[in-house]
């Protein structure tokens, strides 16, 4: 086990290291500079100030020294927020981003496999076109349709829940319903196909001559084995729901990581470019190992040194 | 018996799995045997002793971790152009355990017995290719009007026939028949086999015949080696093996096969086969050796002996 | 949100003893972006502007008109003959770590803004040409030559007199002097908290109106400014707490307003607008923002004075306002807005009038004798659109009308990411783009010199002689004397859109906002910050 | 155990002259693959349905601009914001197609009335005054085209890579698999907004924006078909066969993953239509007055409250398409389930 | 003795894509106290369908009993309600499946499988049902059985598990087990292991068997009664002996003589020709008439009748019938049935 983290963590770092590379390269061909005011600016100040921010350097120079810091802790300054430390702007940030996704996750996940298992127990009927219908309902329509929605009919007409901002666990009632619908759909697709496929299965017929009731065959037995690909799928887009959603991080005022980043796309705020996905990869590849662990945990078959005996 | 010719020759051929990780298995430990032209060799024993692993290895499908198959004087591991690889994969064949997993079913049964024709490019054009494909139909009993047909169609024994077929196809001189028979039902069993034998004696084929269930192995086979944990543990005519089992493991293996006969049944008694009664020291010689002629078996100095005076009267 | 009133002891005695009025008065407000900075001399946004003006102030400060009047200068300062040297007294102000406000704190923070080290955007923005010795620094610089920040013309004579040499004359010094760039800072503080310094609430002092209270810094999503005691007039302010949200939504902010979350909105956008028509809680306002389309003269048809009139007159700019923005947005007859400038009480548009209307007959005309001089029958023009909902809608709508009403023309719409539109008006790879200016001081000039031969912002290729003369003349001689000035820069907007049609004015921007009736007195701001809450009283 | 009743005469008891070829005939008749799946599908209501409601959809998205008379791309802005009107129906009070609007006071009003307009807008108008139900028509040709062009890129790429990456095993599979890694790890938008400088914005870029990245869950899944099913006898027949390994792929792996496939293209549709309108709806995506679905609920939305119906359509719309899609991908992984086979 | 198990004129029906399938066509047997009933014929034959039916898991979705009974202890479990039927299954007959690799839940350990039955029939507590299921584990012959408790199903051999499912299948005690093919996809040595084990366990807890398999060895190994499956009905029904030694229906004489004896080597092997009848359009008359080389022209036209052999032995073919002609069985069958009268004599 601890030889196989080894590894892991060792591909893990060459992976982040390309990530990070080729972000920082690519980052690079976007036109224009992280200034805000660039426009009004004459040469002369221009110079200045990339000077001062080291962007005068050659390429290669400013990626030496960029990951020179990385690997020191350090991911720069924001440009759009003066001088603010990427570390500090992350982690101020990412708390109800991750919050708020991991939230959404959760919920989504056990409706979407409550959903799922009632569909793939009672397969075509009409249950199972119900499970199937809110499922597809949550993916068809944007989430940030629903998030409107959610906030006008919900917080302003009813007054039921504070219409926006983060201050408290109801403030994050309707954002994580908003943000759910998705991993609701995916993991009620998901689970409903690899039930029924579970639900064939000779395993599952011995249950059933053993005496077991619907409840224990679905979930006692049933469930477990038809999570792996469930996982699979979930695993990045649970890395991407906790590093923030645009939408519904605008729409209810939440002070996450989302917005902001696709704002530092926008203005070239190279440093919180590089700093999310620094972020973002580092979440991603330790996602990706969870799941393989998880894999082996869910399924006893599967060893960590890899492949299903 | 008459001048026998080799056709096959294995030399310490070892097959493992996973080398180097602690989850290797050494499939196949160091055998070594010969096949001749015209003969069928049974290879038998217990699910998972490396009967597959051995016929694959042959037929090149897994690369050797160590040792020799020579074909027709050739070794078929060593270096080879893709045309010399080619010419093996004419003359040598396989056929597959189950009916089911070994057809694509997306394919019509025209195309899966002719996929050897195309890859060697035997047919001269459309109409030799279609009639070579109705004479296998027919040589293997099935109808020409099945070459239209989806393997889901067929009954189990059926489909191992266009199997068979399919082997066929490439005018192969050896065949490596692994478990041809243990998926089919006892009345198919006895088709495919009979087919099997006249398809031997019309062609001039040889077999390796894999299975693990000695009353039809017997039937079919020439000579009959007996594999255990990925050694090969005697080797025998099959009468010769059936009436004078040597080796603990092999005598262990007939006692376990059930007769259709309820009598014998009542009154037969299983041997149990411990490994730990041979009893050998750290680094005893252990060899194939030739307990009565033709007659081998895998053993120390000691019991060679032992064997040689038990059995030899 | 913090809540942390007893930040200074002193400021809750004061408080205590005032009489209470019926209503508390505190606001809640929203923003639609988070401050990025708090010090004076690296702000170079409008909420930054905003925020920097409602707890600092400056020589001068923008009263309730927009109108720059003194504020820490002790009434109108002296100057020189050719209005290039004004010596200020300051008044007795105070920061509100109890220092006084000196003539010292002006220079510091002015040479800070100038210092090349600083790399501040709008200190050079502002100076630059302005202020003496600003350019010489920055190009010295930039040339990796040395520099001495005492050549700067900012000189504290002593205590509470400020010595400052201009460039050259200009009138609108005042605006600048006003401007949060020009704001004094505190050296000590300033040097004693180094990079931390304005980072957040507890790293800065004020002079203002108001104190901040709680800010987190850049990251901040919510931050409260209190009244400042210490602050010199702090009896004209009446308002105790305004709490600060951002909400970058504009549906979102709405939602907040309609349940009684906040009392001020951000802008609307105009998609909302006439949602609330006639609805007294909302509030509208003709900003000095105009939009126009600029014609890049690189491209050869652009170049020919036909296609740009007939472009420039070719669409119906009365049904975008009404029917598209109806948001009390105007249509733009014109390069510099209306109740932006005025002489003696004479608004520069009433002077100037209508330049370019929409006028479908001479432009047909004039794009008939432009595809003859050109002798071609179409023409295919690319068209460099913004981004933003609003502006695809308007890009589409313009598209629509020149394809409609010049025959044979052929709009090639290319909307993209602002990044990317700033690179390609920088290369000027584009043919028509759809641009706007809002203008950082109040003087026509700000409009004017975005079109000089080679100006920073011309970029499309524009170059017209006597429009130089025109400009440069307002910039020098003229400076000194309005009403020439006045008339220069009126001539030179008449060359600029009726000789040679170099832009096609489109719109004049008004805002929107909702406010809760309650809430009186928000003062709102052309340019630099764009609210100021020192005169707000709640009802 | 009783004994027949029926007369039985002793002619009957004569041998039977038995045809021993027919013993080998197989009765039912020849259906391949695809014919087999399709009886399966037709069983499934839904599907069936779904695949009816898709093909009127389409059938509508082409032919609805030629009925509507209008184009999407004029502008009356005198008619902008119309709600919807269509001839009979509106005689129907309580369908809301009348024309009629709600005033915020709570009046309903009958716009083209007051404005004097003639015309049937079918879903009304949008706010440039463009019909709306020849932009929904539209729209809804540029999402499909969008689902389709990007699902095809998807597979052609997902499902190559996949069948490399399991087929071949071993190193290559773990550079494979790292790279998907990074790729799936390097921001999106970053890309996108590349692309964008490279191509011109609009449906190109994003569809090549798509097969940048989309086609990362295919590879998974193909990737996962591929081990499990290399292993497979029938292929490992065609090996012994001298085979070369693209024939292996392209012959046996694939055709016979075609219900993964085909299941997985199914939810990779919805996912393209919703990337192109998030592109949207940062600004990054279709050049107006090319609409999508997508685009179109964006922009609708904003005025939700006072005119509902610019966003309802578009949004009953993709609604309809995406719920046809699952049920179809249901309904195919229904049929094309090798355990379902009789 | 006593019936503890009475199926009278069980019909099956599947509904499928391509039409109704009549899987089983009036199936009669009776299981009787402790005996082991084998059930043999071909794939496809029903022999499986039989066996579920009675268990109740045939696919809720397409499957119907048409007609006929199911009696246990007098009950008729066609009728019983779901929640009823799962008090029976596991507690009063249990079940063995074909392959041990695939009938144990992959993700769940060997303890808690075995110990879930007992926890839910016999109202035992954990600790008991834990002491219970490592008593069951010793008992199907699994050492180290507190070792192996906690171990999942991968970690167990072919012949283990299939231990354990019978550990499982015994768990309550049942009056009847139903075993499908429980040895077929295990390799010689291990069936000979399992099957001792089984004839064992049986004398041990007393249980009835039904006992599934294409192998007539392992019929002959441990049977006490067969019957012979062919397309959905039982077309022979005897004593282990009658019918090894006695058959009367020509497939019984087909499945015998298609057998290598050890002697036969250079014959060819006897196959039955043709293929399984089609049960979506089963044929009129005897459904083996198409590969029957004894076939007479009323198996064309009307199905046989169940002839009585002997008290215990019936069988369903015209060729009992007395006006028949009388037919020589083939050779292997008539050297068995040489063979038996010898063994009989020489008693
Ligand atoms: N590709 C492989 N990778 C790793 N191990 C393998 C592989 N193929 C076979 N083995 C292992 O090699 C050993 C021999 O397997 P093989 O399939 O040759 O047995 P067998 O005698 O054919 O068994 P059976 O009778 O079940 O077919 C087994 O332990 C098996 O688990
Ligand atoms: N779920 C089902 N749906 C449709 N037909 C079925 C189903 N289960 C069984 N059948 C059909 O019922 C008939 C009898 O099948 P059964 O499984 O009982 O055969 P079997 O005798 O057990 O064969 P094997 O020896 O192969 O296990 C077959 O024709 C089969 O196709
Ligand atoms: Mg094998
Ligand atoms: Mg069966």
């Amino acid at each position: 086990m601890a030889k196989y983290l080894l590894k892991r963590a060792f591909y893990m770092i060459i992976t982040l290291f390309v990530i990070i590379s080729l972000t920082f390269f690519l980052m690079k061909l976007i036109p224009g500079t992280p200034f805000a005011s660039a426009s009004k600016l004459q040469p002369e100040q221009l110079t200045i100030m990339k000077e001062k921010y080291g962007l005068d350097e050659p390429l290669m120079v400013q990626y030496a020294k960029y990951m020179g810091n990385v690997v020191q802790g350090d991911l720069g300054t924001s440009f759009q927020f003066n001088n603010v430390p990427v570390t500090e702007l992350l982690t101020s940030r990412i708390g109800p981003s991750m919050q708020l996704g991991f939230q959404a996750m959760f919920f989504g996940t056990i409706i979407g496999i409550f959903l799922g298992v009632i569909g793939a127990l009672k397969q075509n009927t009409w249950v199972d076109y119900g499970s199937t219908f809110i499922a597809v309902l949550g993916k068809s329509i944007p989430n940030f349709v629903f998030a409107g929605l959610l906030q006008y009919y919900i917080g302003v007409k009813m007054g039921w829940l504070p219409v926006l901002f983060w201050k408290g666990w109801e403030y994050s009632i309707m954002p994580t319903i908003a943000l759910s619908m998705f991993p609701i759909a995916i993991t009620a697709r998901f689970i409903r196909t690899e039930m029924i496929d579970v639900l064939g299965s000779d395993y599952i017929t011995l249950a059933k001559a053993k005496g077991a009731n619907y409840f224990e065959i679905a979930f006692k037995h049933g469930l477990r084995n038809a999570l792996i690909p469930v996982i699979t799928v979930i695993g990045p887009l649970a890395v991407g729901m906790m590093t923030g959603s645009l939408v519904v991080e605008k729409i209810f005022a939440i002070p996450g990581i989302g917005d902001q980043f696709v704002k530092s796309i926008q203005v070239n705020d190279y440093s919180v470019i590089m700093g999310t996905t620094v972020l973002f990869s580092v979440l991603f590849v330790i996602i990706i190992l969870v799941i393989d662990i998880l894999y082996g945990v869910i399924d006893p078959r599967i060893r960590l040194s890899g492949g299903k005996k | 018996m008459k001048q026998r010719e080799k056709l096959v020759e294995i030399r310490n051929l070892k097959q493992y799995f996973n080398a180097g990780k602690p989850s290797m298995v050494k499939a196949i430990d160091d055998i070594s045997f010969d096949i001749y032209k015209g003969e069928t060799l049974g290879l038998v024993g217990e699910s998972g002793c490396g009967k597959s692993t051995t016929g694959r290895t042959i037929i090149r499908l897994y690369d050797a971790t160590d040792g020799e198959v020579f074909f027709n004087g050739e070794d078929v591991h060593g270096t080879k152009s893709k045309a010399q690889l080619k010419d093996f994969n004419r003359k040598m064949q396989m056929i597959f355990q189950d009916p089911y997993a070994s057809l694509n079913p997306r394919l019509k049964i025209a195309d899966i017995i002719a996929e050897g024709i195309d890859i060697h490019g035997l047919a001269k054009n459309k109409e030799d290719r279609m009639q070579q494909v109705q004479n296998l139909l027919e040589t293997v009993g099935l109808n020409r009007e099945h070459a239209n047909r989806y393997p889901h169609e067929f009954s189990g024994g059926q489909r191992q026939r266009i199997g068979i077929a399919r082997a066929l196809a490439v005018q192969p001189e050896f065949i490596i028949a692994d478990e041809p028979i243990s998926a089919l039902d006892v009345s198919i069993q006895a088709q495919v086999v009979n087919l099997l034998k006249k398809l031997q004696i019309e062609h001039g084929l040889t077999y390796l015949f894999i299975a693990h269930d000695l009353s039809m192995v017997k039937y079919i086979s020439d000579r009959i080696g007996v594999m255990y944990f990925g050694k090969l543990v005697e080797l025998a005519s099959s009468e010769e093996l059936y009436k004078n089992p040597i080796h603990p493991y092999t005598q262990s293996l007939l006692s376990a096969i059930p007769a259709p006969d309820p009598y014998s049944e009542r009154i037969r008694k299983r041997k149990v086969y411990n490994p730990n009664i041979h009893e050998y020291d750290e680094g005893e010689d252990l060899q194939m050796r030739e307990v009565k002629p033709d007659h081998f078996v895998y053993c120390s100095e000691k019991e060679f002996k032992q064997y040689q005076t038990i059995h030899t009267k | 949100g913090g809540k942390d009133t007893d930040k200074s002891s002193g400021t809750k005695d004061e408080g205590e003893k005032t009489t209470k009025t019926e209503s508390a008065q505190e606001i809640k407000v929203l923003d639609s972006s988070e401050i990025p900075t708090m010090d004076t001399v690296l702000a170079e946004g409008s909420t930054s502007f905003t925020y920097i003006n409602n707890v600092g102030e400056g020589l001068y400060r923008l009263d309730q008109e927009g109108k720059a009047v003194p504020a820490l200068a002790d009434g109108e300062p002296t100057t020189n003959e050719d209005k290039t040297v004004y010596t200020f007294k300051l008044r007795d102000a105070k920061w509100s770590n109890g220092e006084p406000v000196t003539a010292q704190d002006f220079v510091f923070a002015w040479q800070r803004a100038i210092d090349p080290k600083t790399a501040s955007p709008y200190g050079p923005y502002m100076m630059n040409g302005k202020i003496k010795g600003a350019q010489e620094i920055t190009n010295a610089a930039a040339k990796k030559k040395d520099y001495d920040l005492n050549t700067l013309g900012v000189v504290a004579k002593d205590d509470k007199t400020l010595e400052v040499t201009l460039e050259k004359a200009f009138p609108y010094a005042a605006d600048v002097f006003a401007f949060p760039t020009f704001y004094p800072q505190n050296e000590k503080f300033v040097t004693e908290k180094g990079d931390k310094y304005a980072s957040n609430a507890e790293n800065m002092i004020y002079n203002g109106p108001f104190t901040m209270t709680a800010w987190d810094g850049p990251a901040g999503a919510e931050w409260v400014l209190e009244k400042n005691d210490t602050y010199w007039d702090a009896d004209s302010v009446s308002l105790k707490k305004i709490t600060v949200n951002v909400v970058k939504d504009s549906g979102a902010q709405v939602n907040a307003f309609e349940s009684g979350d906040t009392d001020v909105t951000g802008l609307l956008s105009s998609d909302l607008v006439p949602t609330y028509e006639g609805d007294e809680r909302m509030f509208s306002e003709l900003s000095a923002s105009v939009f126009w389309l600029k014609m890049n003269q690189k491209n050869d048809a652009l170049k020919n004075l036909n296609i740009r009139k007939a472009i420039a007159q070719g669409f119906n700019k009365d049904d975008l306002a009404a029917s598209i923005l109806n948001n009390a947005s105007v249509p733009a007859n014109y390069m510099v807005p209306q109740n932006f400038v005025n002489l003696d009480g004479v608004d520069f548009r009433e002077k100037n009038g209508d330049l370019i209307t929409y006028n479908l007959e001479e432009a047909q005309k004039a794009w008939k004798a432009g595809l003859k001089e050109l002798g071609v029958d179409k023409l295919t023009i690319r068209y460099l659109g913004g981004d933003t909902e609003a502006s695809k809608k308007i890009d589409s709508y313009m598209k629509n009308q020149l394809e409609k009403n010049l025959p044979g023309l052929t709009v090639d719409l290319e909307s993209v990411p602002f990044a990317v539109r700033l690179e390609r008006d920088n290369s000027m790879d584009y043919d028509l783009q759809a641009a706007g200016w809002g203008p950082d001081y109040g003087d026509a000039i700000s409009f004017a010199d975005l079109w000089v031969t080679d100006g920073g912002s011309n970029r499309m290729a524009y170059s017209n002689k006597k429009y130089d003369k025109l400009i440069k003349d307002a910039q020098t001689e003229l400076a000194t004397d309005p009403k020439a000035n006045f008339e220069a820069l009126q001539e030179a907007e008449r060359i600029l859109l009726q000789d040679d049609y170099a832009i096609a004015p489109i719109y004049q921007r008004a805002e929107n906002f909702l406010i809760n009736p309650k809430v009186k007195n928000i003062a709102t701001y052309q340019y630099g910050p764009d609210y100021c809450y020192k005169w707000v009283t709640v009802e | 155990m009783a004994n027949s009743q029926i007369k039985l005469t002793k002619d009957k008891f004569a041998p039977a002259i038995i045809d021993s070829s027919l013993g080998e005939a197989i009765d039912k008749p020849s259906l391949n693959a695809w014919q087999d799946a399709w009886l399966r599908v037709r069983k499934n209501k839904a599907a069936i349905v779904s695949m009816v409601v898709i093909v009127l959809v389409i059938l509508l998205a082409f032919t609805g601009p030629l009925f509507s008379g209008k184009e999407a791309k004029t502008q009356t802005l005198p008619h902008n914001n119309l709600p919807s009107r269509i001839p009979v129906l509106e005689n129907i009070s309580w369908l809301p197609f009348d024309g009629m609007r709600t005033l915020n006071n709570g009046t309903q009003v009958d716009i083209y009335e007051q404005k004097g307009i003639e015309e049937y807008y079918w879903f009304g108008t949008d706010g440039l005054g463009r019909d709306l139900f020849t932009r929904v028509c539209e729209g809804t040709q540029i999402s499909l085209y969008i689902a389709f062009l990007a699902a095809l890129l998807d597979m052609l790429i997902g499902v190559t890579y996949g069948a490399v990456s399991g087929y071949f095993g071993g190193r290559l599979d773990n550079y494979m698999q790292r790279f998907t890694e990074i790729l799936s790890s390097i921001p999106n938008l970053v890309i996108v907004i590349l692309m964008i400088l490279v191509f011109k914005p609009g449906i190109v870029s994003i569809t090549l924006a798509l097969a940048l990245t989309g086609w990362v869950s295919m590879a998974r899944v193909v990737r996962a078909q591929t081990m499990k099913m290399k292993e497979q006898e029938f292929v490992l027949a065609s090996r012994t066969l001298g085979a070369s390994n693209a024939k292996i792929i392209f012959k046996h792996l694939l055709p016979n993953m075609v219900g993964v496939i085909l299941i997985n293209t199914m939810f990779s549709i919805p996912n393209a239509i919703f990337f192109e309108a998030f592109l949207s709806f940062i600004g990054l995506g279709l050049q107006d007055p090319l609409a999508s679905l997508g685009t179109l609920i964006d922009d609708g939305f904003k005025t939700l409250r006072l005119y509902p119906h610019i966003v309802i359509y578009p949004a009953i719309f993709i609604s309809l398409i995406m719920i046809c899609f699952n049920m179809i991908a249901d309904g195919l992984r229904d049929a094309l389930d090798p355990k379902m086979r009789d | 003795m006593e019936n503890i198990l009475e199926v009278k004129d069980l019909t099956i029906s599947f509904h499928t894509f391509s039409g109704e399938v009549q899987a089983i066509r009036g199936v009669d047997f009776e299981l009787k106290k402790g005996e082991t009933l084998a059930i043999v014929g071909e794939s496809s034959s029903g022999k499986s369908v039989t066996t579920k039916s009675i268990m109740r898991l045939l696919p809720p979705g397409n499957s119907e009993i048409k007609r006929g009974e199911i009696l246990f202890n007098g009950k008729d479990l066609a009728k019983l309600s779901d929640k009823s039927m799962q008090k029976i299954r596991g507690k009063e007959i249990s079940m063995i499946f074909q392959d041990p690799m695939t009938s144990l839940n992959p993700t769940m350990k060997i303890g808690k499988q075995i110990m879930e039955p007992i926890i839910k029939h016999q109202n035992m507590s954990k600790a008991e049902a834990k002491e219970r299921a490592m008593d069951l584990l010793r008992l199907v012959g699994i050492p180290n059985a507190e070792e192996r408790f906690g171990q999942y199903p991968h970690q167990f051999s072919g012949g283990m598990r299939q231990r354990v499912v019978i550990a499982i299948a015994l768990a309550c005690n049942p009056k009847v087990l139903i075993a499908d093919e429980p040895t077929t996809a295990l390799d010689v040595t291990i069936q000979a292991q399992i099957l001792e084990l089984m004839k064992d366990l049986q004398k041990k807890i007393d249980t009835s068997i039904i006992f599934i398999t294409h192998d007539l060895g392992v019929v002959a190994n441990v049977a006490d009664r067969v019957a012979v499956m062919y397309g959905g009905k039982i077309v022979e029904i005897g004593t282990v002996d009658e019918i090894f030694y006695n058959p009367k229906h020509p497939y019984t004489w087909g499945l015998i003589s298609s057998m290598p004896s050890l002697d036969s080597k250079d014959d060819e092997l006897y196959a039955i020709p043709g293929t399984p009848p089609n049960l979506l359009h089963p044929p009129i008359g005897d459904a083996f008439a198409p590969r029957n080389e004894y076939a007479m022209q009323i198996d064309l036209e009307e199905q046989p009748p169940m002839f009585k052999v002997s008290e215990t032995h019936y069988a369903a073919t015209w060729l009992l019938h007395p006006d028949a002609p009388k037919v020589e069985p083939p050779l292997a069958v008539k050297k068995r049935m040489d063979q038996f009268q010898t063994w009989q004599e020489v008693k």
